[in-house]
């Protein structure tokens, strides 16, 4: 079996924060594989919803995105973002929203809207969606972001969805939900002191060293004693991924491992 | 009023009735259900200083923009999937501060509701802290408010109603009242449709109304909403319509491949829409009837 | 053919109030009757809402309520109260409500929740359902109330649902849509002014006695000069009646004869 | 959760997890789909001081109060159609000032929209300037309040939302999940099951869910919504249910000539339900298997 990718390390730990028996909005890319990933081994009960107005999607093949009609194969439900957005995420009933993103904060707050070069030049990518609503309403968010330190920094290009602004409680911020409960990258898990709410570190990925992700870190991770090493997939996770559910390396590929 | 006898016109006819300055919302999402053929004609009659708005910005709504069409986008945020960013939307938001006016999937969803209810407000709890709502506040004052709830004190965000001056949608079946039936995901197409003063419909499939009748529940537009139904097959190409036709990825790589950059997009302008008089024309240009054949969709997947 | 009966003027008079291609939303009994008639007649592009979700029933058997699935027949639409009363009529769209009522005073309000003996007892009946969003919100309004001192009273014993109240504009009440436009009764066509909204006689059914209208209404009725003799339901008009829309008397029925 | 792995109850084993004074909505229309097994339940349970909540009430809820269940209705008006009035229920008003929450179709849907999208309050134009409205206003302070829109300027009526503790609707078909199809109309059945805590469907007919995911477009209720199916074939008689059959119109005479007068209407509780064990035992006593087929439904019609 090929070496172990750390897009699969990102898609296996945020699966395993998936329990079984959850309602979960998804994000495509990484988080939908997460998703499907945890449907297909210790969570089968787990309800998935898109924004667009699909339930439990059962994906024969990849989709290249929320709008394909490859999410909706095999779905019980076909609505709409009333629906899914609104009487459910809105009403309050998600368990948990998956999220990728441009750039997350040591606050969990993300960027999926713009990003700015050195010389302050900005440059667009896809705004909101359902990002911002999901941040703002599910009981917890689970952040997918590749890990470096323009990726992860101090103070985003962009605050499009929030976390814990500035440190701030959800109901300072008159906001519902939990806020995120995890980011995870391509080195490390990272989760958010429930008194602070700051950046905390899990575990970090295999053969991946501490001082690293200190290093590609932008904001101020708090680093505990008992940090772990992240569980890798299992021979049937890769098996999953690489046979079923992205044969092709859609999302997987080393190349195209972007969240 | 929206009941003429004969409802079933062309997309030039239609879009002759459009003035320039119109807020349009059109129904696509991404790379699905596109109101492509509309998006061509409101080029080919040069419209100007449109407004748009789209709960998702997908291709429709790109073309629209890259050809300089619009003035104003109210949006949700978009993309055309793992083909690219709305690359001609981007450079419009790069360039001129305050042109779009950004919420998210939800709130725009929630401003068509409440104009498709004929209410001027609705709450909701998104958006809340963060600078998608500082930028509300910057270039759209008077479309938001903050209000605590009278009943339990909470705080919520008032959304101003949204109610086009033409709403397009494009739909799997219509018959020639316009009462129309949508298969998969709907994503903010009643809320939106429901929301205009004018509504068109541009339908894959012209059915007798016996066939409506047969599956009455599945009607999300009722005829009587609809001014006027265009009959165009591969209407929504290179998008995907379920259970007609998956999206065309050939052809979105090329129009990405143009749209990524200003200097690039007149080409494609020019080639496919300028120098196409009708979607007939347009699609046997992007291959005819076997490349239609190639996408067609499956019966049981439908893509 | 049978001599014409009350009922049937009625409906005949109210159904040749909707126009070809309007709007209607639509209550039971003799409303529904006058909708159905005007379709087999002069307006068959009439399309008609029924608040529980239903657009262009074409009752094939006379439903003997809106909950009635007889009412569901050959719909173009089955959908929900949010439709049709919600993105249809409280969106503006909606031509015509043709309503029936317990009482119906000199402004047009109507009652359709109790009813008061002379010994101030109350007795309750249906209540607003969708009469006071409909009588709130149609462009216009169509009363069916049998003619009697006691069903035209000055002052209703509870206002359900509002036309002019106390001879205000609509403006003034907070009201949208422009009000009633016609009360229909057994006796004659009642019109309401249009800058003191007060109750204008139109005409008066054939065969019955201006003194007999002015002496059975319990409010104050303005008789213009004009006055008319009421259309007679065609022949036309009657066949269809009896013979298709309702062979049963179930609402034209002389005993049954009630709005 | 509402997502164990086997959700099939009797509807006994879910009436014994509802606490005396609950809110309970019931999804029945006059005479249609009416929630009558869940009705007799809670009476042979005898659960007392119930708050009743529907858009326009029928058979169940008027069981429900001639039982004397039902401290607080919050209604927008109904009838049994041509049977006759709801005499329980307006018995019970008649002699009760305030017992009643008197609405409109409409708001009582709105108020359950509100509940549905997680909003405390949504605005309305309906009910002003009414009698309806002074009535809330005196026995319903807490639940409205006038309010000028800020973006127009025009006064709105705020309805406050409804959040039952629990829903019940009868659907035609349901698998084991809980994923609902309803055929017909649905008046407010949508937004008012996703408006509460809890919500049990009762179904006539279970299927697999395949059969479900043939047409997800119709699925008004997903799965993870329900926290209890109830399997009950003629579940809503002597009401009607679309498709599977007609109202009983000579049991709806008989319940009327009993529920006319409150001394006769104990007389029909006594026999028809706390002199029948379940649902299959009063199916028997009004008439049993000859009598269902009478009123099943003619497959073209649905009645």
């Amino acid at each position: 079996m090929a070496a172990v990718r750390a897009t699969e390390i990102m898609v296996a730990a945020a699966s395993r924060e998936l329990r079984d028996g959850e309602v979960v909005v998804v994000g495509i890319g990484l988080p939908l594989m997460a998703c499907f990933l945890a449907k297909r081994t210790h969570a089968p009960r787990l309800i998935s919803l898109s924004e667009i107005g699909v339930i439990n999607s059962d994906a024969k093949d990849t989709p290249v995105g929320v709008a394909d009609p490859r999410n909706f194969y095999r779905a019980t439900c076909r609505s709409s973002f009333l629906d899914i957005m609104g009487l459910n995420l809105h009403r309050g009933i998600v368990d948990v929203g998956v999220l990728g993103a441009l750039e997350a904060d040591g606050f969990g707050n993300i960027n999926t809207t713009l990003i700015k070069d050195e010389e302050g030049n900005i440059r667009y990518w896809n705004g909101s969606a359902g990002g911002n609503d999901t941040a703002s309403l599910a009981k917890r968010v689970i952040l997918i972001v590749r890990h470096d330190k323009r990726k992860l920094p101090k103070t985003l290009a962009h605050l499009t969805s929030p976390g814990f602004v500035q440190g701030r409680s959800r109901e300072q911020l008159s906001l519902r939900g939990g806020g995120p409960s995890r980011l995870i990258t391509d080195k490390a898990v990272i989760g958010f002191d429930p008194q602070t709410h700051q950046a905390t570190l899990v575990s970090v990925h295999p053969e991946i060293e501490l001082a690293d992700v200190v290093e590609s870190t932008g904001f101020e991770l708090k680093i505990p004693g008992d940090v772990k090493v992240t569980a890798l997939p299992t021979p049937e996770d890769l098996r999953l991924l690489r046979e079923e559910l992205d044969p092709n390396d859609l999302y997987l590929g080393r190349r195209k491992a972007r969240s | 009023m929206a009941n003429d006898a004969n409802k079933v016109k062309t997309v030039a006819e239609v879009v002759q009735t459009i003035p320039d300055g119109a807020h349009i919302a059109l129904g696509g999402f991404a790379i699905n259900r596109c109101n492509i053929v509309v998006s061509h004609e409101l080029i080919r009659q040069q419209k100007k200083d449109l407004t748009l708005s789209q709960g998702v910005v997908g291709l429709d709504t790109d073309l629209l923009v890259g050809a300089g069409l619009v003035k104003r986008c109210i949006m949700g945020g978009g993309s055309l999937d793992r083909f690219g960013p709305v690359h001609c939307i981007n450079r419009a938001r790069e360039t001129q501060p305050g042109w779009s006016h950004d919420y998210s999937s939800l709130t725009i969803c929630l401003k068509y509701l409440a104009g498709a209810l004929g209410i001027s407000f609705i709450p909701t709890k998104c958006l809340m802290s963060s600078e998608v709502l500082d930028r509300l506040e910057q270039f759209a004052p008077d479309d938001i408010r903050k209000m605590k709830c009278p009943f339990t004190g909470e705080e919520y965000l008032l959304l101003k109603a949204l109610t086009p001056d033409i709403c397009f949608v494009h739909v799997q079946v219509a018959d020639r009242e316009g009462n129309s039936q949508i298969s998969g995901a709907r994503w903010e197409n009643e809320e939106q449709a429901k929301s205009g003063k004018r509504l068109v419909v541009v339908t894959e499939e012209l059915v007798p109304t016996e066939y409506i009748q047969r599956n009455p529940e599945r009607t999300i537009i009722p005829g009587h909403r609809v001014e006027a139904i265009i009959h165009q097959p591969f209407g929504a190409h290179p998008s995907a319509c379920f259970d007609y036709y998956d999206y065309d990825a050939d052809h979105l790589r090329l129009y990405v491949n143009h749209s990524k950059k200003k200097e690039t997009f007149p080409d494609y302008v020019n080639k496919y829409i300028l120098g196409t008089k009708d979607h007939w024309e347009y699609l046997d240009l992007v291959g005819g009837l076997k490349q239609m054949n190639e996408i067609r969709a499956e019966k049981l997947l439908g893509y």
